[in-house]
């Protein structure tokens, strides 16, 4: 292929009989227009029209949306839900905080009436979560944990150290040896390398 | 106010009470000389969301001036004293609340900025807040001949060439904090640090007396 | 997952660096990022500069009104400096009226002009107790990336040094003055303060010229003033963890060096604007 | 301005409408809603309109104060406008939220009287450099039923015409200064020429036509609107696009030919109604919100 | 303004009127259509506009909701060219925060309130014409609007204010009487019941028995008032 | 001017000392070429030059220099809103922000944002709305700060255009960019990109068609997002002035691509063949 094509917000790339707009682009009057200052990219994805998406090397992802994995740091506990501020979305980070809450019933899976928040996050860990909504009007991002996969990441102990997981609902303080309670997420394989 | 050759730094006359207002959960009023101010702590209590620090607590200091508003020259001494309070709290032991430090000015006589930092650690005492380590503030004033004069009043301040104040903490008599006015030598900067870590022991004594005092009335 | 690192931990990231005695962005210490001076960019200022320490970016341009003196200082002109922190130069600032921080660094400023007397007021007073010049210094932020206070001093020297006020002749009989505005002669700057700021990291590191991010992790920082002379116009430590007497000494020795720099930088930027002319 | 919800079948049911020239009230693309116009309903001025254009009611009140001269321009005298959407309007305005609306408005009032021709301005100025009329118009907003610009223009083009200024008298007095003396006799004051003072008309692109006088509803489901303002000769002193859309060239030449001539045609009949009402004189029966 | 005479030795006012005598009151409710209620009032010179929005859901600050009856918004403000001396705002002085205060404390008084709990009525009052007894003329006109927006109240409330000049009170005080020195008393009645939902005297000097003034002259004229305002 | 104690004190009354300078009203050469060898009647815009990604902090920011007027922009964004309503629910919001520098104008302006800036403000976002997917980021708000550092003329226009190149830079999805010319009518002849004395300057001409028209177009979609125009004119002369600018528009659209080009490829290579 040609060296890569630059294309500037506006531009017109091709009309819609040839190719089916991706990312990064948007349909006009039967035309598709780049709506991304970036290289343009044509994949072809097994069907007969390439699918065509504008690429900018930053992070494409800007905003949490339903159903990406984002990962927060939890700043205050209640009964009944947990707040937290969302760090990443996905891998890229975000430059703004944007807030979030885990409510009481979606920490986990099992038994949701019977959790306790304060047994399974504490104010500063580090949890990984999914968006299952954007809230309305009063609050913010509903975040759910209730799967093995989520859960507290980075937990410290009451002394301060960095806390190791040793069951799904358990953590040991290296130094004081003391156990303290967290909804605890299994490692993903392709992380425990880091 | 000899100047610093001899060991004794003269002080002017200090008086201080303790929680003699009610509505705030501590508060003391301080006198040096004829400077007093009046210092009033509330908290630990709700913080606003927008303030809300997850593991520490937020800490806010107002300045209220004798008349008229408070002006940039405030805003420049509050930084001064809510870090040096910073630096003395264990903040972290009550994360998500919210500490507010008032203090109003009776009469400024000259030293304003280390009667403000009196006041504030007297007040922090009276609420009962944990603190790693006290601190005090005493201010230097370097005259036109070069000498050292702790505790300057007014006029003196007004005739010296540069003034300086400092924090210094009870631990290990460190600086904390340091506001200067004014251009001095090196030498004469070390100088009035020695002066004032000396002059804080005898303001550590003064404290730990009215404290006493005021709890020998209770037992 | 070491991006998370960063963003998850930032103090246990910096440290690991601090522990080699290096930082984030690689440089050592006591090393100071690269300072770019532009003089007399905005000509419908009597005065501008505009300095890039790293990235962080501060322009300050100066233009003298006239008024009349205050009655207790009758021969005595204004210098009236103010820093603006705005909504453009970093997400931290919300649009509205200067927060502390902007308002802390302008009456820093205005006590530094005062105290090392870089100009004397009574060089802009035209007719005492009738008419006097007031320099409004505006001091804008334009990238918010640490190190404010130094690079506000440099533009404000750099700018002051640039200054070129109108000549004014005030006729006996007509009150008002006479403004010739192409003949401008330039103001006379007595000493030449330099600010030097420090952050120090759990009560022992030591580290010179912070970012916004390691300003945000320290647990102190100050800022010594010193002029060509080595006297110190201004040590300026709001607070945060204590410091020992050696600690104090080692960062004014750091900051006369600093001085002499940044002024050799100036002059050469003076004398490269002055050739181009 | 105050916006009012409008469901998606409601959007199409306007469109639609528009299309085929006829409007949810009756009204043809070009037509005004029912207007009326009164002078002099607040004695402390010294002139004052009420407008009322279909729900919407507006009052403008003029105060003329001796002030001195700009100093680029110390020959003439000039306006100064404010608008104040009260909380009558809707609750939305109480306390400072109308604020934000009000600059709006009076900065285009600002630009449409930016000229040397709309009013003249040199009659206002009583001794060059020193002493000069200074207007406050005052726009006082009671009821939003959208289409503010036109109720308003209007209302300042009446008051305007409606203002007497007393006659003033220079006398030197002894230590040279300008003695002003205001005649008291009320009748013996100066009119102004509103002869070009302009009116400004809100063309509302709503589907592929503009539509004139556009209520809420039209407004809720118009793509952006062009305000321009005319004289009764035809000139335009201020063109603005106002609203979240953008519109093609060719639909802006459109409209702006459309509003010159829907501009035009509004002085005539304006002019006509004020100089009838002023020739009643005395005789006339004071209405205002008793009517 | 000593050198004008108030009260003429005749008994007769600045504009003819006897010492007892009210101005001359016209108004008019439903003036407009989008407000829930609105009235018009003109006490001679003085004209005010009210408008009443609600009862509906408390906007704003969730915290100022009542659980058991309506919260009473008001605020007062008068048009930039009311007055003879032009107003630079129309509201946010402490004047007109006084005002919207005391309007406030007496329709709290005044609308059965309890009827709306955890919701907001919104009153809002515009002085186009302000020729003396302002509040007096507000409180009328806002009662109008009430009335006029169907939210039921305990009885009409009217207000009337007195001078006095020399022992003998005027009622209905125009600008004039008004900054004329004299001590001045406004007064906001539920008739019928002859509760006071709101009394501001201010510089009552030399006043002898403050109840001999209300019970003689005012409630008498403020029964006026009220037949007024019924058709 | 109420004493502002949120900054250092300044005297209460000061003078410009132009004031006071003997010297006449500028005004405006009736015929002939331009003060800056520019000509009449003709699309000559000044030389401009831009420059994308500048502020560290800043999510996408452009620097614009036309003449001797300077301008910068900067976005923030899509961030959390802090009021939220039900419109936010769908689509995003778009908060622009134009401020003057003090010193910026030959007049020192104040701190505080006068009438005129707000007008300015608000007229840059109708510029900007039409060409931003607000409908891409529910619930969030993309900030747009443009500061003036030097005012010399024809400043609202270049905003228009710098504002679009720092959104395009910030990554924020855009049906279009959007390039901003003004011009400046003068009698029968105009200026394009009229210069700060030729903005202001009364002319010495003919009375009337005497005005200004600033222009916001979409160069690819062919669309006017943004049209102000104040002083007389007559309506033939407003239609001729509006193609002018879109002209001028035209003209200009080349250098804007070229630059967000530079821009792109320097901050990153392009992805590889995947």
């Amino acid at each position: 292929m040609s060296p890569m094509k630059l294309c500037v917000p506006g531009d017109k790339l091709c009309s819609t009989e040839d190719c089916i707009p991706g990312t990064g682009v948007y349909l006009r009057h039967g035309y598709i227009y780049s709506s991304l200052a970036g290289y343009v990219l044509r994949k072809n994805e097994g069907e007969e029209l390439p699918v065509i998406s504008v690429v900018r090397e930053t992070e494409t992802q800007l905003l949490p949306d339903v159903g990406a994995i984002v990962t927060c740091k939890v700043t205050s506990i209640n009964p009944r839900f947990a707040k937290v501020h969302i760090l990443y979305v996905g891998s890229t980070p975000l430059k703004d905080r944007f807030r979030g809450t885990i409510r009481k019933e979606d920490v986990r899976a099992t038994e949701k009436d019977k959790v306790e928040t304060y047994k399974s996050f504490r104010p500063g860990d580090i949890v990984l979560a999914k968006v299952i909504s954007l809230g309305d009007v009063q609050s913010n991002y509903l975040l759910t944990t209730a799967e093995n996969e989520l859960g507290v990441v980075v937990a410290h102990s009451e002394a301060g150290a960095q806390m190791v997981p040793i069951s799904w609902c358990e953590m040991q303080c290296p130094r004081t040896h003391a156990k303290e309670f967290r909804k605890v997420a299994r490692v993903q394989p392709e992380y425990l390398q880091a | 106010m000899e100047e610093c050759g001899d060991t004794n730094i003269t002080l002017r006359e200090f008086g201080c009470e303790q929680s003699l207002l009610s509505r705030p959960d501590g508060s003391s009023s301080f006198m040096q000389g004829d400077t007093s101010v009046l210092a009033g702590v509330y908290g630990p209590a709700e913080v606003k969301v927008s303030k809300e620090i997850y593991d520490r607590a937020t800490l806010e200091v107002v300045i209220q001036p004798k008349v008229g508003l408070s002006s940039v020259r405030e805003r420049l001494q509050e930084q001064s004293v809510r870090e040096t309070c910073e630096a003395a709290l264990l903040a972290s032991l009550h994360p998500r609340s919210s500490l507010t430090l008032v203090l109003q000015l009776l009469h400024d006589d000259g030293s304003l900025l280390s009667c403000y930092l009196n006041a504030a650690c007297m007040a922090l005492m009276d609420a009962g807040l944990p603190m790693s380590c006290l601190f005090c503030g005493v201010t230097c004033a370097v005259n036109a001949e070069g000498q050292i004069i702790t505790d300057p009043s007014a006029a003196q301040e007004k005739e010296s060439r540069a003034l300086m104040t400092f924090a210094v903490e009870s631990t290990e008599h460190r600086v904390i904090m340091s506001s200067t006015r004014g251009s001095f030598s090196v030498h004469e900067l070390q100088q009035c640090i020695a002066v004032s870590q000396k002059a804080s022991e005898k303001i550590f004594q003064f404290y730990r007396d009215s404290v006493r005092r005021r709890y020998s009335k209770i037992l | 997952m070491a991006a998370g690192f960063k963003t998850a931990e930032p103090l246990e990231y910096h440290r690991s660096f601090l522990k080699e005695n290096c930082r984030p962005d690689g440089r050592e210490l006591a090393e100071f990022r690269t300072t770019t001076l532009n003089i007399g960019s905005i000509s419908t200022a009597d005065g501008s500069a505009l300095v890039k320490v790293g990235n962080t970016t501060v322009i300050c341009g100066i233009k003298a009104e006239l008024t009349n003196p205050t009655v207790e200082a009758p021969s005595k002109g204004y210098i009236v400096p103010n820093v603006d922190l705005p909504p453009l130069c970093s997400s931290r600032f919300r649009p509205g009226p200067p927060g502390e921080q902007a308002q802390a660094a302008s009456q820093f400023i205005a006590d530094v002009i005062e105290s090392s007397d870089v100009i004397q007021t009574e060089d802009l007073c035209i007719e005492r107790g009738k008419l006097c010049w007031v320099l409004y210094c505006d001091i804008m932020c334009l990238d918010y990336d640490g190190n404010l206070l130094d690079a506000c001093i440099i533009a404000l020297l750099a700018a002051l040094k640039n200054t070129q006020l109108p000549e004014v002749t005030i006729k006996p009989e007509a009150c008002t003055p006479e403004v010739n505005l192409e003949k401008r002669n330039g103001l006379l700057i007595h000493k030449h303060p330099v600010g030097t700021s420090f952050c120090v990291f759990d009560n022992s590191i030591l580290i010179v010229d912070p970012t916004a991010e390691e300003e945000g992790l320290s647990s102190a920082h100050f800022t010594v003033v010193t002029d060509e002379g080595d006297r110190l116009c201004s040590v300026h430590k709001p607070g945060g963890t204590a410091l020992s007497g050696e600690k104090l000494q080692e960062c004014i020795s750091r900051a006369t060096a600093r001085q002499r720099e940044i002024q050799k930088l100036i002059d050469k930027v003076i004398q490269s604007v002055k050739a181009a002319e | 301005m105050a916006t009012v919800q409008v469901s998606e079948a409601e959007k199409v049911y306007i469109l639609h409408g528009i299309r085929d020239d006829l409007r949810v009230d009756g009204r043809s693309c070009e037509d005004y809603r029912h207007m009326e116009i009164e002078t002099d309903v607040v004695s402390n001025t010294d002139g004052s309109a009420k407008v009322t254009l279909g729900h919407t009611v507006v009052l403008v009140g003029i105060k003329a104060e001796i002030g001195k001269p700009r100093p680029m321009v110390p020959d003439e005298g000039y306006l100064e406008f404010f608008v104040d959407c009260s909380a009558n309007a809707t609750p939305e305005f109480e306390g400072r939220g109308g604020e934000e609306l009000g600059t709006e408005l009076s900065n285009t009032l600002y630009k449409v009287f930016n000229n040397k021709r709309s009013l003249d301005m040199k009659s206002l100025c009583i001794s060059p450099g020193e002493h000069c009329w200074l207007l406050y118009v005052d726009v006082l907003l009671l009821q939003c039923d959208g289409n503010l610009y036109d109720a308003i223009s209007i209302a300042v083009k009446a008051a305007l015409f409606n203002t007497k200024i007393p006659r003033v008298h220079i006398s030197a007095d002894d230590e040279g200064g300008k003695e002003i003396e205001l005649s008291d006799d009320p009748y013996d004051c100066v009119r102004i020429n509103v002869e070009n003072v302009p009116c400004i008309v809100t063309l509302c692109k709503v589907g592929h036509r503009h539509v004139v006088d556009a209520t809420l509803q039209e407004k809720a489901c118009s793509v952006a609107s062009l305000i321009i303002s005319v004289t009764h000769k035809g000139t335009v002193t201020c063109v603005r696009k106002v609203g979240g859309g953008s519109l093609d060239p060719e639909s802006i030449f459109e409209m702006t030919e459309a509003g010159k001539r829907v501009g035009k045609a509004l002085h005539a009949p304006l002019m006509k109604l004020l100089q009838q009402e002023e020739s009643l004189g005395k005789k006339r029966q004071k209405v205002g919100f008793l009517g | 303004m000593a050198g004008l005479e108030l009260l003429s030795d005749q008994g007769y006012r600045l504009d003819g009127r006897k010492a007892t005598e009210l101005r001359k009151v016209q108004a008019r409710m439903g003036v407009f259509s989008q407000a829930d209620g609105s009235a018009y009032i003109e006490q001679g010179n003085t004209k005010a506009l009210a408008v009443v929005y609600g009862p509906h859901e408390v906007r704003g600050s969730r915290s100022r909701t009542l659980h058991d009856r309506a919260v009473i918004n008001c605020q007062y403000s008068m048009a930039t060219f009311s007055t003879a001396e032009r107003k630079r705002r129309p509201h946010g002085d402490r004047k007109s925060a006084e005002m919207s205060l005391h309007l406030k404390q007496t329709f709290e008084a005044a609308v059965m309130t309890q009827l709306y709990p955890r919701s907001q009525i919104d009153i809002y009052v515009k002085i186009l014409q302000s020729d003396g007894g302002n509040y007096s003329v507000c409180v009328n006109a806002a009662t109008l609007a009430v009335i006029d927006a169907g939210i039921p109240m305990r009885d009409y409330v009217c207000a009337c204010t007195v001078g006095f000049v020399d022992e003998t009170p005027l009622a209905d005080l125009c600008y004039a009487e008004e900054g004329g020195g004299g001590s001045s008393l406004a007064l906001a009645l539920l008739p019928r019941g002859g509760q006071i939902a709101l009394l501001q005297m201010d510089a009552m000097t030399a006043c002898k028995g403050v109840s001999k003034v209300l019970d003689e002259v005012v409630r008498q004229h403020l029964q006026d008032v009220s037949v007024l305002t019924r058709e | 001017m109420p004493t502002d104690n949120k900054r250092v004190r300044r005297p209460e009354v000061s003078q410009s000392p132009s004031v006071f300078a003997c010297r006449p009203a500028a005004v405006l050469p009736a015929a002939g070429p331009r003060a800056d060898g520019r000509r009449r009647d003709q699309v000559d815009v000044r030389p401009v030059f831009v420059r994308c990604g500048l502020v560290s902090q800043a999510k996408g920011s452009a620097y614009i220099e036309a003449g001797n007027s300077k301008l910068m922009c900067c976005v923030y964004g899509p961030r959390e809103t802090d009021r939220k309503d039900e419109t936010d629910m769908k689509c995003g919001r778009l908060i622009t922000d134009m401020r003057f520098a003090p010193f910026s104008c030959p007049e020192r302006g104040s701190w505080i944002q006068g009438s005129e800036e707000k007008d300015l403000s608000l007229m840059l976002q109708e510029s900007l709305r039409p060409a931003v997917c607000l409908h891409r980021y529910p619930r969030s708000q993309v900030e747009v700060n443009v500061m003036v550092l030097e005012n010399s003329g024809s400043v609202l226009s270049h905003a228009i255009t710098c504002a679009s190149l720092a959104l395009a830079d910030a990554g924020i999805e855009m049906y279009d960019l959007v390039l901003g010319c003004s011009i400046r009518q003068d009698g029968a002849s105009y200026m394009v990109d009229p210069t700060y004395l030729e903005e202001n300057g009364c002319s010495s001409g003919s009375e009337d068609n005497q005005g200004r028209l600033t222009v916001a177009f979409l160069p690819s979609l062919n669309q006017i997002s943004g049209l102000q125009s104040d002083g007389e004119m007559a309506e033939e002369t407003l239609t001729a002035g509006v193609r002018t600018c879109i002209e001028g528009c035209y003209k200009l659209y080349p250098v804007i691509q070229q630059a967000l080009a530079k821009a792109t490829r320097k901050a990153a290579p392009p992805p590889s063949e995947s």
